[in-house]
């Protein structure tokens, strides 16, 4: 008992992750941790996404589960989970069975390496980032056998439009990912592929890599992120599920528990792109302006932003605590949006503790940022129309591709000047 | 004995490699027996990924990711693709076998007693009596520099020697890209 | 090529063959399909995504529109006709109750043809407003729909406080109106004026110049005005198209010729256009209202007609501009109380007819484009 | 840990010609194009175990930068698409034509 709480206490002296360290009780405990931010998150977001949505568009969205529908997600979740689960009459039972767990299971997987902070990963690989394309392009293996086995056409349509968009859209986002590993090569400590490398090179170097080279970061960028849209299929790049023209696409035959698989795996591969975006070009964990605004006096004032902001949240919960209507019948509505506030706030509170300040602020930048780009997703629902099949495809091979070349040619060249130069001077020396 | 190198703890216990070998061999047989073409598929995909755990068991985790991202994501998702195209629900109720198939086994049998002599083989050699491949020559390397290695081997100015290689390999894909457009175009 | 007389029709009786080798899938779309606005069912034959030919199935909700007409008085059937065109329903009252009228030779008196003016004014943007919403929610837009939703309510609001209903009006009888307007029925329309102006750049602005909406619509779905001519096409299509024809100042009917508006006209007969000329007919529309609402007349609201209606033996065409292209009525008197035949020509259904050669050589998804901008709706399709 | 417990390369050679042999058997007994396809990755696969674990086998003598093997196993899955692409091809080409994907009815050189 006492070696194995040795065992547990070792790995906090430690300054890696629990997977480079081989400490199996901590990266089991990552691994529950991930997950269950992960779930949380998703019904976070889909809350957030129907208020967010909702408000776009002038409704109010859920108003009647919860305080302003605070409980509708997992009110939805019990709906789905006890819904009928239906298999088409000629579907390939087997592969309809197993079609929505290989794109969750690619889309949870992918979190292994996914860096919330220098130590806050479950492991470190050396292939980090080659890991997360890899493992979130085997989705598309799960979307395309949805199509098959549902034995229909909307969604084989839908599957082939879908795999066809995915595998497209790889390759552009593959150019723009190596432009930036690209520039974690142009210091003394060498090129890396590893998450948690990628962000301490931007640390090193003092610069983001959206900012780097200007332009060309931020035309990498701008690559990544069309391309991410696409590949996990949203608006307005929603053709596979776009209702209109394919009524669900590949998922038109799924119901309840089985069609819940396929949610809330779109939304944690969502959030996945999203990080390798923000660990590629915004600087994974870093706080902003971390070279701008040195000193520990800006560190320190930067480390109480997280608790600030929980307790503002709270602050507004109890706001609107004081809006709600006096009316008795609210009265359990208004008791459990105070209490949500007062969850936020204790949060807060905790967060200005020292101990847990210096460790969790990383996470909170981390978070800050992927919730920026989530925004970004449901902006663009609301903004957008959809694209069409062909148009698709031409802005992947046409568009982005080409300049994802060109990108990375002028990255290297840019990169490798002083070099470059060094030689062509020595070829007119001679 | 001297403990070698020890810089990564072991990846995984022996069982890991029975269990992926065996995830392998029970894969292929699938793949070679299945009517549906899709299940096959499934089946080598499955084969697949579990030949990238062996890669990382190796310490060659670039191959392994490579594995991933080509094979399971990129050709395997070609091949969904064209089962797909191509109506197989005749071909399902036909025969699956052709003619040739006791020749075939006899061949592939053949083979294996091929396999087994050569590798069950004894050679004197100064340390005594041994096969081919001795067992227990397990050492650890430096994980975190597999990538850089490769990269070394490709493109450096003095280890590298498969630069040339290299280039014709993107000659070659220049080349099937060009012959699937040709072949799967109706008008070009 | 699009010469509608030359085109071959759809051969749907060779089974369909695999998907690459003989490359013709046949897909059936609708009648349960959330693009095609009801119940239309459309049979596409493709060639991988690109449309060979279709075929429109309709008649799902076919009610008999014209044979009831058979069986009811001239005034009993005034109601049914708000039935066909349940969008516009006070396009189609008006049409109906301008054709009997013509029938009996009486005429509205000028007040109530100005209160007609407004309210089928009113109900031509509410239409434009419907189409609009679900047009973009096809093309995937999802935000103007609610947008459109929430500016049709303010026109809605004031139908209610006129007539008591809200979507089939029935607001207009035969000979004038039944009922006086309430009071403040010029300022709501004053103030949905000034309200709803600002709105239609709203709606502009998510829609002109996005990139994509002009991707999706541009060289989508091109018909030409002969085409439209020789199918028959009308409205906002045929004006798309370049033909400068509206039956308001073609064949003034109630008392257009009153006001000053002009005819919004297209160049290339495409989808983008069919957008522009419905918005820029949004601002004309607003245009007539701030006429019509400033120039109210005193006086009746109903001219003298016989409480039991027997028009002469003969018969009568009459169609107005309703917002969907030539509404027209053809009704046969034998001289009893009711109508010998009602013939209605919807302007629906003529459009759709010209879905097969707008949506040859396409992709699927301009299909779902096209049948949006057709602006169908179904119950006047099938009547 | 037990020395025959030990996982040696000769385990992933072993490993290797198992796989092989499956590939060879398909290839020789089916009618499917499409898996006879899928048999020759197999093989393919097969080959590059062992090329892995010759390199693994290799680095023990010469230190950890003789990375051969893995080279030639990168270069063999870089051959193993431009098959697969250049092979789907054909067989969609050949279906398009021939309305069937056995390759005991292609018989003929020319049609």
């Amino acid at each position: 008992m006492h070696d194995f709480v040795q065992y547990v206490m070792s790995y906090l002296s430690k300054n890696e992750t629990p997977g480079t360290a081989g400490n199996f009780f901590w990266a089991t405990v990552y691994v529950l941790l991930v997950f269950v931010g992960l779930s949380l998150s998703v019904i976070a977001m889909n809350w957030l996404e129907r208020k967010i949505l909702a408000h776009m568009q002038v409704r109010l969205g859920p108003m009647r589960v919860g305080p302003h529908g605070l409980l509708q997600p997992i009110a939805d979740a019990i709906k789905l989970l006890l819904k009928e689960d239906i298999i088409p009459e000629g579907a390939d039972k087997i592969v309809f069975w197993v079609a929505p767990f290989i794109v969750v299971l690619a889309a949870f997987t992918v979190f292994v390496v996914v860096p919330f902070g220098p130590t806050h990963a479950i492991t470190d690989m050396n292939i980090g980032i080659l890991f997360m394309l890899g493992v979130s392009s085997l989705a598309v293996l799960g979307i395309v056998t949805a199509g098959w086995a549902s034995n229909s056409h909307y969604p084989l349509i839908g599957a082939l439009r879908s795999s066809a968009q995915m595998v497209s859209y790889e390759v552009a986002m593959g150019l723009a990912v190596i432009s930036a590993v690209m520039m974690t090569s142009f210091s003394d400590k060498g090129g890396t592929l590893s998450m948690i490398g990628i962000v301490e090179a931007q640390k090193t170097q003092g610069v983001w890599f959206f900012f780097n080279f200007f332009p060309l970061g931020i035309i990498g960028f701008v690559i990544f992120a069309i391309a991410m849209v696409a590949e996990t299929n949203r608006a307005p790049f929603d053709l596979p599920e776009a209702e209109s023209e394919l009524t669900a696409g590949f998922h038109t035959e799924y119901s309840g528990f089985r069609w819940s698989l396929f949610f809330l795996a779109e939304y944690s591969a969502m959030i996945a792109v999203s990080s390798i975006a923000v660990t590629l070009w915004m600087g994974g964990w870093l706080r902003p302006f971390p070279n701008l605004l040195n000193g520990s006096t800006w560190d320190l004032a930067f480390s109480f932003i997280p608790g600030l902001a929980f307790l503002f949240l709270g602050g507004m919960c109890f706001y609107n605590v004081r809006r709600m209507p006096k009316h008795p019948l609210f009265k359990i509505q208004t008791i459990g949006l105070a209490g949500f506030g007062a969850v936020l706030a204790l949060i807060g509170v905790v967060l200005f503790l020292p101990g847990v300040r210096g460790r969790l602020d990383d996470v909170f930048w981390f978070a800050a940022k992927v919730a920026a780009f989530m925004y970004l997703y449901i902006w663009y629902r609301g903004t957008f129309p959809r694209y069409r099949f062909d148009q698709l495809m031409k802005i992947g091979w046409k568009v982005l591709l080409p300049t994802g070349f060109a990108l990375l040619i002028l990255t290297a060249v840019v990169g490798m000047r002083t070099e470059l130069l060094a030689q062509v001077r020595e070829v007119f020396q001679r | 004995m001297n403990p070698p190198i020890t810089v990564n703890p072991p990846v995984a216990t022996p069982y890991f490699f029975y269990g992926l070998a065996a995830i392998m061999i029970i894969g292929g047989i699938i793949v070679i027996t299945r009517k549906n073409a899709v299940h096959s598929a499934m089946a080598l995909i499955t084969t697949l990924l579990a030949q990238a755990g062996l890669y990382l068991m190796l310490y060659a985790p670039f191959v392994a990711g490579v594995q991933i991202i080509l094979y399971a994501g990129g050709i395997m998702v070609l091949f969904l693709f064209v089962i797909m195209l191509i109506a197989i629900d005749r071909n399902m109720k036909e025969r699956q076998f052709n003619k040739q198939w006791l020749v075939g086994i006899v061949a592939a049998g053949a083979l294996g007693g091929l396999f087994i002599a050569v590798y069950t083989t004894v050679t004197r050699t100064p340390m005594g009596a041994q096969t081919l491949f001795p067992l227990g020559n397990r050492v650890s390397f430096v994980e975190s520099q597999n990538t850089q290695g490769i990269a070394n081997m490709l493109f450096d100015q003095h280890v590298g020697v498969y630069m040339f290689a290299f280039e014709i390999a993107s000659l070659l894909l220049l080349v099937a890209i060009i012959g699937a457009v040709v072949m799967a175009k109706k008008r070009i | 090529m699009t010469d509608p007389n030359t085109l071959s029709p759809l051969d749907l009786d060779t089974p369909d063959k695999p998907f690459l080798d003989a490359n013709e899938l046949v897909i059936n779309m609708g009648p349960q399909h959330p693009a095609t606005h009801g119940v239309l069912r459309v049979i596409l034959r493709l060639d991988g995504e690109k449309v060979l030919g279709l075929e429109c199935v309709i008649g799902y909700l076919h009610r008999g529109v014209e044979k009831i007409a058979e069986n009811r008085t001239y005034t009993m059937f005034n109601p049914y006709v708000d039935r066909m065109d349940y969008v516009a329903a006070v396009s189609n009252g008006l049409g109906y109750c301008e054709a009997v009228e013509k029938l009996l030779s009486v005429e509205a008196p000028p007040r109530a043809q100005y209160i007609r003016v407004i309210l089928t004014e009113l109900n031509r943007i509410a239409s434009h407003q419907l189409w609009l919403g679900t047009h973009a929610l096809d093309i995937g837009a999802i935000t103007p729909l609610f947008y459109t939703f929430r500016d049709r309510e303010e026109i809605l609001k004031i139908y209610e406080k006129y007539c008591g209903a809200r979507l089939t009006t029935h607001a207009f009888r035969i000979g004038g109106l039944q009922y006086e307007t309430y009071n403040g029925f010029e300022k709501d329309v004053k103030n949905f004026i000034s309200f709803f102006k600002p709105k239609i750049e709203e709606y502009e602005g998510l829609l002109t110049t996005n990139r994509i909406w002009l991707e999706r619509t541009k060289k989508v779905g091109v018909i030409s005005g002969k085409d439209c001519i020789a199918m028959g096409v009308t409205g906002p299509v045929l004006r798309a198209s370049g033909v400068k024809w509206d039956i308001r100042k073609a064949l003034p009917y109630a008392n257009y010729k009153n006001f000053d508006f002009e005819i919004p006209t297209g160049e290339n007969g495409d989808t983008y256009d069919r957008y522009i000329v419905r918005m820029q007919e949004m601002r004309q529309s607003m245009r007539i209202l701030e006429q019509a609402v400033e120039g109210i007349p005193e006086g009746p609201i109903m001219a003298k007609v016989p409480k039991v209606m027997k028009p002469p033996v003969g018969e009568i065409y009459h169609s107005i501009e309703a917002p969907k292209g030539e509404l027209g009525y053809f009704i046969v008197s034998d001289g009893s109380t009711q109508p010998y035949r009602v013939r209605v020509r919807p302007p629906s259904f003529v459009n759709l007819q010209a879905l097969d050669v707008m949506c040859r050589g396409q992709l699927v998804a301009d299909v779902i484009a096209v049948i949006g901008t057709l602006d169908i709706v179904l119950g006047e399709v099938d009547r | 840990m037990n020395a025959m417990m030990d996982i040696s390369t000769l385990h992933y050679l072993v490993l290797g010609a198992a796989l092989f042999l499956l590939g060879v058997i398909g290839v020789l007994t089916r009618r499917n194009v499409v898996i006879i396809l899928m048999s020759i990755e197999l093989i393919l696969n097969a080959v590059n175990l062992n090329l892995v674990a010759f390199s693994r086998y290799w680095q023990t003598i010469h230190g950890p930068g003789a990375l051969h093997g893995q080279v030639f196993a990168i270069f063999i899955i870089t051959d193993a698409a431009a098959e697969a692409a250049v092979g789907l091809g054909i067989l969609i080409a050949f279906f398009r034509n021939k309305e069937t994907i056995n390759v005991d009815e292609v018989n003929l050189l020319k049609w």
